[in-house]
């Protein structure tokens, strides 16, 4: 079972079981925006309150896998407080980790990911890159549509 | 009974496999069905021998791959006892475009603004979003049987539903609930108000004994590769009144009389509805398939599936107790041995994940059927399905796997 | 250049056949191609090993038949240069239903009573009867593009009927004739004053290195079976940009983003444009095809190809001097390896039979393109096609038996 | 090239290269039809005049291949001044020798065909079957569709 143990690591399942910043803002002020996943029904919603630059809160509604949900909460705990242009960078090294974006760089620095990086086992099994993916890319909604272009 | 079909399990190449180090279990044949190796090899000789296009010329394979394909056309009509022969079964590429032929084909010739059809809540998508996107050039209504509580399709109002519509289209078995539909019921109740009866037969020909006429339906929709054939082939059955009432669907080579630049002349015969090189070697591996089914005898295919059907069921109430539900009839009463599970708190995702570490093939998912899962408030479900090869011990492995994934997520 | 391809042959388990105890002369490769042994194994590989569904699984064996699945994408995208890569090549079950998709897909979304599109006198069935189908319900105009008495499209109105049309849509090669048509020059011509350009590439994929950056076009139609993969599958490639332009086709799972009961909601992606179970094992045999192919080089296939049409040309010229006419062009200029021909007195199915007898395969008919032949004042041709599989000793074959039916009938 | 010779008998290819009763009849008050076999493109037209029950004039026009020129010729030859009901029995046991009606019956009488028996080679050849009934079903689309019926 090596590989399953790859891809359920405790973190994981500490996220999946106790999600961070589990909730809904009112919008607006707050932004969100909603992802699906339409091959396997897992949906999230993703608030989020903009303080300048600044993530000031972030709010994650939604039910799917574990993986799903437990990126979702890994997510909003990297990107709380953070700048939007650090969230972008996040994302850009998630999806290289997840190597959905195959444009040369530099290799992911695994260590600076901290806890996401607990995400790395699911590469392993490409139907569930989709599910690790998710909030991001809705994140990435949300700061893309709703946010004055940078 | 199930002693009986341990050869069987030798016939299927695919079964000696080994997953992550554990032997193969495979129970997602409502997906598609593994293939034994007397299909694989009469698609093989075509390929090595006999391999022509087909209709229209005069040298020896090409006469060969004709009688094949033409041949397997037969054989398919025997299998579901089409009244009218081969004449009646019209080759598609599956069990979707089987759908999408009927309701372009039939459709867009009947109905229209104050016209109405009838289909059901635990319709698979290929029963669904053709007559929608129909719909939405044609602007008729389309009305729903909804699904009782207890998994079964409401019949309470089905005269109501019938009055003044031209069609009911529903599936013989869900490939999600299990439930087998009382089709000839259904059938009669709609023939004495003139309505057309259209079924989908993609998991009920699979894995039932079917005979078109004692069921008294017009149309049947179904495909190859969930019946131990090969992919990328199904067919349509319908009476010969029914294809008369039919226009072609694609347009092409082989379906018409004549095409000049001003316009075409369709086939007059059910050639109509075939455009195109068809898919022969597919036909071939088709029979072939039929040839297999009917070897093992498909009453006794059921009666094997049935036994395990029951078994699982049986031992899947004592998994995770309370916390298991089974999103079906729980008994072998009108089911068919399509299992699908919702294991509080445990994502369907997840636990088809662990299942696949021990070896054991299930599916998660909403199964094409978004309108029952809403109707059950699901967003997805494990599903368990089995075929002719599943054995007794494939559910102690299932047990102890969902056991397992259970323990991990609690 | 002939003799480098001899152990080609070898590849061809159908090749080893005698009919009527002869050798097997197969000049039928326009109709359908002969199968080598690697994609006869890559599907019996996937039958035995792999078959599972694809999509929404998450076990071990349904990764793999999907990793195959899309692999065959990625494959098919890079045989043809596809700019956009495999996201731009969407699987049908052939060319047939490739034209049926575009025609449906982006015609009954652009094309109106006040439209128009140019067609061609030399387009195979494919490419007319679709586009019929869909004037009869959108009532739009279409134009042709003529032939000339030397077996050309005759391009000096071209601009003409592009003015004010949206689309035109012709073969690469005709199927007939052989004429390799200009498609670098008219899709420019076409683009210049905003036309798209969608091209027929069963016979051109087939036979011809085909870059579709460099032919400047938007979508190009083709199938497995004739380029040595199996039957049951094609594909389309389009730009991006003209997807972006079009409506799903068929209706069922996998094509979706949600359904419910008042309606569905298509994946936003291409996906919305494959409904159903899709042909898995044949796209395994189809990037089995490319990958065999690629092996040889498409350059150097199309030149053998040429070596040997120029044979069969000359030859032709010395049988029934006078009275065997070439219906297409006389010499390689513009021209591909197939060769219709007309005996005069002598019917084409009687020239095909006593053929038949010499263990030679042609096809008698109108080739699906019953405008051509009227144009040539012919019901029907006896068409000789070559495949990468031929040589120059299947022309000596082929040169024999055509004076023996000559023989009899004269 | 046995099966060869079967198919092309020396009558076939005299009934070819010389058909019998080749032309047209005005209509009315002849009656006629035109037959088509759209996967090989043979086409026939028989007129027919009646007398009576009594074909007392046939001719034929058409293109196509050996067999179904033949065939069309060998048919105007059996049926001429002979009666509707014997041309019926003929197109019947015709058919039956090319089995395509597979209702069961007496076996052919070869002999009692004349003739046309010099098609039954062409049994053999599947796809040709359909050019040596073409005729014959057009006979039967003229004396069906117009005449009174029996
Ligand atoms: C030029 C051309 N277009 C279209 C087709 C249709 O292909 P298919 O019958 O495989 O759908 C063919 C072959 O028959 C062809 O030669
Ligand atoms: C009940 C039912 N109908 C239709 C289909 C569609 O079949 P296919 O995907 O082979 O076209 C399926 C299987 O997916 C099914 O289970």
């Amino acid at each position: 079972m090596d590989g399953l143990d790859d891809l359920y690591k405790d973190i994981i399942l500490d996220h999946y079981r106790s999600p961070r910043n589990r909730g809904e803002l009112p919008v607006p002020p707050a932004m969100s925006a909603e992802g699906f996943n339409p091959l396997c029904g897992d949906q999230v919603t993703v608030y989020v309150t903009l303080d300048g630059d600044t993530i000031s809160d972030i709010k994650i509604t939604g039910t799917g896998c574990s993986i799903s949900q437990a990126s979702s909460s890994l997510m909003s705990a990297a990107v709380k407080g953070k700048t939007t242009s650090f969230a972008y960078d996040r994302l850009a090294v998630f999806k290289r980790l997840m190597t959905i974006d195959d444009t040369p760089g530099e290799p992911v620095n695994v260590r600076e990911l901290g806890e996401m990086a607990a995400l790395q086992g699911v590469v392993q099994f490409p139907a569930r890159i989709k599910c690790a993916i998710l909030a991001w890319n809705t994140l990435d909604q949300v700061l893309s549509t709703h946010a004055s272009p940078q | 009974m199930s002693g009986d079909f341990s050869s069987l399990r030798s016939d299927i190449p695919q079964l000696t496999r080994e997953v992550h180090g554990r032997r193969l279990v495979y129970l997602d044949s409502a997906a598609t069905s593994l293939t034994p190796r007397s299909v694989i090899e009469a698609m093989d000789q075509y390929y090595e021998r006999h391999h022509s296009n087909v209709h229209r010329a005069v040298y020896l394979t090409a006469e060969e791959a004709t009688a094949a394909f033409e041949g397997a056309r037969a054989d398919i009509a025997s299998f579901i006892s089409a009244p009218g022969g081969a004449e009646e079964v019209v080759f598609t590429h599956g069990t979707t475009e089987s759908f999408n032929l009927i309701a372009h084909g039939w459709g867009a010739r009947h109905l229209g603004p104050d016209s109405a059809i009838v289909l059901t809540e635990m319709e698979h998508h290929a029963n669904l979003v053709p007559w929608f996107q129909l719909r939405e050039r044609l602007g008729f209504e389309i009305r729903f049987l909804t699904v009782t509580d207890d998994f079964r399709l409401d019949l309470s109002n089905l005269d109501e539903l019938l009055h003044g519509a031209s069609l009911i289209s529903f599936t013989g078995i869900s490939n999600v609930l299990g439930t087998v539909n009382p089709v000839a019921e259904i059938a009669k109740r709609a023939h004495a108000v003139g309505v057309r009866v259209v079924v989908d037969g993609a998991q009920l020909v699979a894995h039932h004994p079917v005979d078109v006429e004692a069921l008294g339906i017009d149309a049947i929709c179904f495909g190859a590769h969930k019946m131990m054939g090969p992919t990328g082939i199904g067919a349509v059955w319908a009476k010969r009144d029914m294809w008369a009432e039919m226009d072609p669907f694609m347009g092409g080579g082989a379906m018409i009389a004549d095409v000049s630049l001003d316009g075409y002349v369709p086939a007059p015969d059910n050639r109509r509805f075939e455009a195109g090189t068809p898919p022969i070697a597919e036909a071939v591996g088709f029979a072939a398939a039929i040839r297999y089914l009917r070897g093992w005898d498909m009453a006794a295919l059921q009666a094997h599936e049935d036994t395990l059907t029951a078994e699982a069921l049986r031992r899947l109430a004592d998994v995770a107790p309370g916390r298991l539900r089974i999103i079906g009839p729980p008994t072998l009463d009108q089911r068919a041995g399509v299992i699908s599970l919702d294991l509080d708190g445990v994502h369907p995702h997840d636990i088809a994940q662990v299942l696949d570490q021990h070896g054991v093939c299930v599916r998660p998912g909403h199964h094409c059927a978004k309108p029952l899962m809403k109707r059950f408030g699901l967003s997805a479900t494990v599903r368990v399905s089995f075929g002719p090869y599943n054995t007794s011990s494939d559910i102690d492995v299932l047990i102890d796997a969902l056991t397992a994934a259970d323990a991990m997520f609690r």
